[in-house]
């Protein structure tokens, strides 16, 4: 199936998003669509399915104008979209989940449960992952929910499939697998749309490149004829020097120790230390209990045995504000669920942990309050109009940048980050790290989660694999190599 | 101060030619006042007069608002059935602060100047209840009580009334209360013959519960004899029908009537008694 | 904290837990049950169960619409409202002349559409179903005033099919009992085996998501408050049956009652999770609890006191087991 | 797809829609002012101005309580019900020969109390706030006629300051509009310009991160439930001055008064958007509806159609609005 987008206009309320994109997709070829947080990628998909309307522009489909109701409408006529956002109802089963908006029903309505288990069966072995039909979707990784969405995609017969970021929540197994389905759904003549922000994989499996920016189409060219650079370049609207910036600072004492934290069936006797001014990378494959051992630190979650100690004091912690008190601050995986407070204003989000030393009488200073945002809009280089504007407002990389700076309020001593870039382009990706580069310069200690290799070895100054819940290693930054870490977290010695 | 400022006093009407009545309601959700208020409002147009009628809705704060937005249309007296005596008071003195005399319907009030009040005398009624079981079914026979909302002064009053005789005549086995209301009569009556199968005879505080009771007992396919209290069309009816066995009828149209009467005395100067009975009789079918 | 590990739910566990999860409420109906039979026999005779399903029936029959209206993760304080004008609106036409069969008919067409109305406002008029049920439980139950002018509508003669619908037995059984498992059974039938069922789930479970899968979200939502209007009209029609006249403050406060049944019947009330038979397990705990305090003889007072310490446990057992 | 566009708002719309939205129930109430000052005068009179303040200051004072509870996304059904047990308790110290001032202070603290066991049953007890505050008002309506058996609680003396605070005048002004505007004006404060403010909106805008932000989230909530208690309390002793006496029965369905107010205010109901300014202008308008209905003589059925019309009116044009 042939699509065509053009000079498609959209706008929400009076941001305007997209500003005349142009798209072209062709049969059998695997397209990807580039562009920085915010360009506009998922927006104009949205509109090709249906979800919006267009303000302006045409849309044709195997040449004839077309234009879709709704999401349902246009899967009904083969263009089907994996979203960025799981479309999970965690409390349903994996086959309700499957099966929603289109059971399978006997004449008398009814619905075919036995059908229904079959054919979702057969698309699970060809993604070759084993999920129970009858499992409480919310109780599955998320890396299963992914898969579960993907499934849900091949199941309509699609000419046309939109995979918006299909892999961050993938495992490299699952990822491959994912990778060869696609090679077998192009031999078939099916299209697919690709949108991610890892660049190693559209230069796996991409054919064409369309990068966007701010709303327009900046170019479209085949895969062989460019190259890394030059994309990233005209993402950006200009050169990136180097991905990774330089770290510079040394670490000094042991501000954070953790010695034999234990949680039954989740993690055990989990050691390390961090140093003030370091970064430490923590590793491992989907699941391997990361965020588990941080939630516990940090409180969140309770924990069976084991201590913590703040510099060479043992301190308790059982809640957050415990953390918060102790000089603990964490940026969770999940921005939008557990980071930020979306109807709130930067600023509101901002002083947030801090919130009492702006009121040392009892009143909040708002003097005080204006200044110190301000300096750290300035600082962090937050894209936006004014202080006083909704996060929800804002793309994802500079939301991010925005929980960051939550915690720079009160004085950190060690900050976790899971997953700090995830969902990030690359401009903004190269800013966090330019602040995670800051905060060490100025002594904080970091605990860095991460499931992308590149941003693991090229930040840490020490690397700690986890696997199935225990550390299974440690790499210092010198002898630490992709090689070296996947044995670690797959397991291998 | 417990006074409205000078400048927020509204000025003395001294002009009596257009005499307008203001009526507040306990509530309109019950026959029993809406026949209170036909009664105020038919006397009212026989004497070429205006009444406002305003509605508590059986709250008691409600009324002492809608008492002041009466007073704030200029009415020349009040006419108040009060939801309770006690708390009727602070709108009664207020009332009188400004100089509007106050007739209270069905209830009095405890504290204030009130020109008369005209009611059933609810404990006679109750009493009246009480004697007439005992003497149909003998003393110490097994009876149930059904009372009104808890609390209402219609509930203590007529209770009050019914065990002055029946706490000595009759054997009082099971009270519950089921709010005045039809649906609760009818399932606290199913359950209470659950527990107390020899029942002979039920009061209940109000025709409605009487009503719902006599459909529970029906279908238990016992035979109880059954005494509401009001005097209602459905009561009647029933009683007619042969289903109930007797009601304490009110007047309540006659309350009214005695009411807006009194009310035309106290403007035009002339002496009114204190209490206006109105009267109560039993009835029975014939 | 709370919030965040509630979700926390490891895959072993689930298997046990949707075991209680689903026995929970029912055991406590047991348990209440040899409580009060042990302090009164008598409750256990047959014409006292009897009488106890036909006195359920009224509040089980809202309480079914209402569990479709909560699964969605809205609320319908309108229930009882409904009821009254409907129940009204049925007596009236019965007293014109009407066939009282064919004027019930019509009084559940009209509660269905008073649910439409809610539903449109919800739907079209995006307000919160809160507040848009409580607009219309004051309106509904100002017409019902209006209309009957604050006095009870009787005469309604003596069809005697009208009057079996309330007050009748059939096989042994009384027919609101009859109507309400019917009712059950059709309902039970549509929520956990046709599609419309698994739809009431996903927008309850998350709606954005069931927008996106194609489900008609407000068609839906307007059929489930028109549902829940119809079964509360279906319950006014039982109520003027047996009281053999139509109340103008009938149903009061019968929306309370109605969400305690679905709550304690193990419904969240944050929509897409729950069960309607443990709506029909709820419904039967609150009437065992009315029927049962009367039998014991507890002042009316203390019943509201023992009613509130029952949800409260009830309720608070339930999380204990999924926590 | 209404509810994926709802979400859509811009940074440079924001700011006019900020300031719609704060005129929005103002203007509303104006409106309201000049239609029935038009259609009878009398409405501007002062002393029907200064009767409207008082009258307005128990739904007002109960309604601020109410805006911190559903700011954080939670809802207190048992307000009406704190009330009358309050109100019952401090008249009985009363009666007992406590000095009045004395006991509406002490009256206070247990509605504050009463609020507390709202608060853990909602914080510990991991309850939906629906339904804890549903059976904890069962609980204490029925406590209430325990306490007074189901009588009036009269003879409270004649104690000066007593009578004042509910029916007095100082500085011309009636004491209980007194008391609404001071609370009115420290809740601002702690609303606004204090940290317990920022939490409690946290709270409401996303638990999950207000709790990693540090907020002692059931501490914060077990202190806005007590607060909505001894705002409640607050009123009561009002009403308990106005009437002379406690009634067992009141504050009834004073919940739904309040919910109404803080909604009409423009504050949403699931939680982390609004201000306790338009809970005062919602006050307002439920106020000058009740009065002006009066004053024009509208029956009390068709009030009860005309509030809830005015309800969704309102709210429909908010939603416009912001739209
Ligand atoms: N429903 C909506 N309402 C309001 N604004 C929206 C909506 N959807 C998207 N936007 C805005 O449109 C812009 C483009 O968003 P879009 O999601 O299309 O970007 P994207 O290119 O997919 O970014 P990312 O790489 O972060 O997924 C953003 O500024 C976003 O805030
Ligand atoms: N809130 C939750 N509900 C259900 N299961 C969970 C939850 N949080 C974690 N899990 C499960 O616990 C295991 C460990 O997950 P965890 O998130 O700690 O891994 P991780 O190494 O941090 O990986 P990720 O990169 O996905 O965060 C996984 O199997 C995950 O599915
Ligand atoms: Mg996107
Ligand atoms: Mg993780």
């Amino acid at each position: 199936m042939r699509v065509s987008m053009q000079n498609i206009y959209k706008a929400f309320g009076t941001n305007q998003v997209l500003t005349g994109v142009d798209f072209e997709l062709l049969d059998g070829e695997v397209h990807a669509l580039m562009g920085e947080n915010g360009a506009g990628k998922s927006t104009m998909m949205n509109v090709l399915t249906g979800l919006h309307t267009r303000d302006q522009g045409t849309i044709t489909i195997d040449g004839k104008e077309r234009y879709f109701k709704n999401p349902k409408e246009a899967e009904e006529n083969g263009i089907t979209f994996i979203h960025q956002e799981l479309n999970m109802w965690p409390d349903m089963t994996v086959l309700e989940n499957l099966f929603i908006g289109k059971e399978l029903r006997t004449p008398l309505g009814l619905l075919k449960t036995k059908e229904m288990k079959a054919l979702a069966k057969k698309q699970f072995d060809r993604l070759a992952v084993s999920i129970p039909s009858e499992k409480e979707a919310g109780s599955c990784s998320v890396g299963e929910q992914q898969m579960i969405e993907i499934a849900k995609a091949l199941m309509t017969d699609a000419k046309v499939i939109i995979m918006d970021e299909p892999t961050a929540a993938l495992t490299e197994r699952e990822i491959q697998k994912l990778f060869d389905v696609i090679v077998s759904l192009k031999k078939e003549g099916v299209s697919i749309v690709y949108i991610s922000h890892r660049m190693e994989e559209i230069f796996t499996i991409c054919d064409r490149i369309t990068v966007m920016r701010d709303g327009k189409t900046v170019d479209t060219k085949a895969v062989p004829d460019t190259n890394f650079d030059e994309v990233v370049r005209k993402m950006v609207g200009r050169e990136l020097t180097d991905r990774f910036p330089k770290r510079t600072s040394s670490p000094g004492e042991t501000v954070l120790e953790v010695k034999g934290l234990t949680k039954k069936g989740a993690f055990h006797d989990v050691n390390f230390s961090v140093r003030s001014g370091e970064i430490v990378g923590f590793s491992g494959l989907m699941g391997a209990g990361r965020t588990e051992i941080m939630r516990a630190l940090f409180g969140l979650d309770s924990f069976d045995s084991g201590e913590i100690w703040l510099k060479g004091k043992k301190v308790t912690i059982n809640t957050p504000d415990q953390a918060v008190k102790a000089g603990l601050g964490f940026i969770t995986e999940d921005r939008k669920d557990e980071g930020l407070i979306l109807d709130f204003s930067i600023k509101e989000n901002m002083v947030l942990p801090s919130l009492h030393s702006f009121a040392p009488k009892g009143l909040i200073n708002e003097k005080s309050e204006n200044d110190f945002v301000d300096m750290l809009i300035k600082r962090l280089t937050v894209k936006a109009e004014s202080q006083e504007i909704a996060v929800s407002s804002l793309s994802g990389g500079n939301q991010q940048k925005v929980v960051i700076a939550k915690w720079i309020g009160i004085g950190p001593k060690v900050l976790i980050l899971d997953e700090p870039t995830r969902g990030v382009d690359v401009g903004a990706k190269r800013e966090i790290y330019q602040l995670m580069n800051e905060l060490t310069d100025r002594g904080v200690a970091i605990i860095m989660v991460s499931s992308e290799l590149p941003e693991v070895l090229g930040m840490s100054d020490r690397i700690l694999v986890v696997h199935e819940g225990r550390i299974s290693g440690e790499l210092t930054k010198e002898e630490a190599t992709q090689e070296k870490i996947m044995t670690l977290a797959t397991g291998g010695q | 101060s417990m006074q409205p400022p000078e400048w927020a006093q509204p000025a003395k009407k001294d002009d009596l030619k257009d005499v307008k009545i203001g009526l507040s309601v306990s509530t309109l959700n019950n026959p029993f006042f809406v026949a209170l208020k036909d009664g105020v409002q038919k006397e009212v147009k026989a004497l070429g007069m205006e009444v406002k009628v305003v509605d508590a809705q059986n709250d008691s704060a409600k009324q002492i608002n809608d008492v002041d937005d009466l007073i704030q249309q200029g009415v020349d007296i009040l006419l108040i059935n009060p939801t309770d005596s006690a708390a009727i008071s602070t709108a009664v003195q207020s009332a009188n602060n400004i100089g509007i005399p106050v007739i209270t319907l069905d209830r009095s009030a405890d504290k204030g100047k009130v020109a008369a009040l005209v009611a059933s005398d609810n404990i006679k009624g109750g009493e009246m209840a009480a004697d007439y079981i005992a003497k149909k079914l003998g003393e110490k026979a097994q009876v149930a009580e059904l009372e009104g909302v808890p609390g209402a002064s219609a509930t203590r009053e007529r209770g009050q009334g019914f065990h002055n005789i029946a706490d000595k005549k009759l054997k009082v086995v099971a009270k519950q209360s089921a709010d005045f209301d039809r649906t609760k009569g009818l399932n606290v009556m199913e359950n209470l013959l659950q527990a107390n199968p020899d029942i002979k005879a039920v009061f209940a505080h109000n025709d409605e519960m009487a009503l719902g009771a006599i459909e529970a007992i029906n279908s238990s396919g016992k035979d109880i004899m059954v005494i509401g209290f009001d005097g209602n069309d459905d009561a009647l009816k029933a009683i007619k029908a042969g289903k109930m066995e007797a009601t304490v009828a009110q007047q309540p149209d006659l309350i009214g009537k005695l009411a807006v009467d009194a009310g035309r005395d106290v403007i035009q100067g002339k002496k009114v008694e204190k209490n206006i009975p109105a009267p109560l009789k039993l009835v029975i079918k014939e | 904290m709370n919030a965040i590990n509630e979700s926390t739910k490891a895959g072993k566990t689930n298997f046990v837990s949707t075991i209680t999860q689903k026995l929970g409420p029912l055991l406590g109906l047991i348990i209440l049950i040899i409580i009060v039979s042990v302090l009164n026999p008598s409750f256990l005779e047959p014409l006292n169960i009897l009488n106890l399903l036909r006195q359920v029936a009224i509040n089980a029959l809202i309480a079914f619409g209402m569990t479709f209206v909560i699964l969605t993760g809205g609320i319908d304080l309108s229930v009882g409202a409904i009821l009254a004008l409907a129940s009204a609106l049925t007596a009236g036409m019965i007293v014109s002349g009407l066939d009282p069969i064919f004027a019930i008919i019509i009084g559940c067409l009209l509660g269905g559409v008073m649910g439409i109305v809610n539903g449109l406002l919800i739907t079209r008029g995006k307000m919160a179903p809160f507040i848009a049920t409580l607009a219309t439980m004051t309106i509904f139950r100002g017409l019902t005033l209006v209309y009957t002018k604050g006095n009870p509508i009787t005469g309604l003669g003596d069809n005697y099919l009208f009057q079996l619908f309330g007050r009748g037995y059939f096989l042994g059984v009384p027919v609101p009992a009859i109507t309400m498992i019917v009712t059950f059974v059709l309902l039970y039938i549509v929520l956990h085996k046709m599609p419309f069922g698994r739809k009431t789930y996903a927008i309850g479970g998350n709606e954005k998501a069931a927008i996106i899968a194609g489900i008609k979200v407000p068609k839906v939502k307007v059929m489930i408050y028109a549902l829940s209007g119809l079964l509360s009209a279906l319950a006014g029609a039982i109520l003027t049956s047996r009281l053999n006249s139509a109340q103008p403050t009938a149903g009061t406060s019968y929306e309370l009652d109605a969400i305690a049944a679905v709550v304690l019947g193990g419904t969240s009330l944050s929509g897409g999770k729950g069960r309607i038979f443990g709506t029909l397990i709820g419904a039967l705990i609150i009437g065992t609890l009315n029927n049962g305090l009367n039998l014991l003889g507890v002042s009316s007072f203390y019943q509201q006191v023992v009613k509130g310490i029952v949800i409260i446990i009830a309720v608070l057992l339930d999380r204990k087991k999924s926590a």
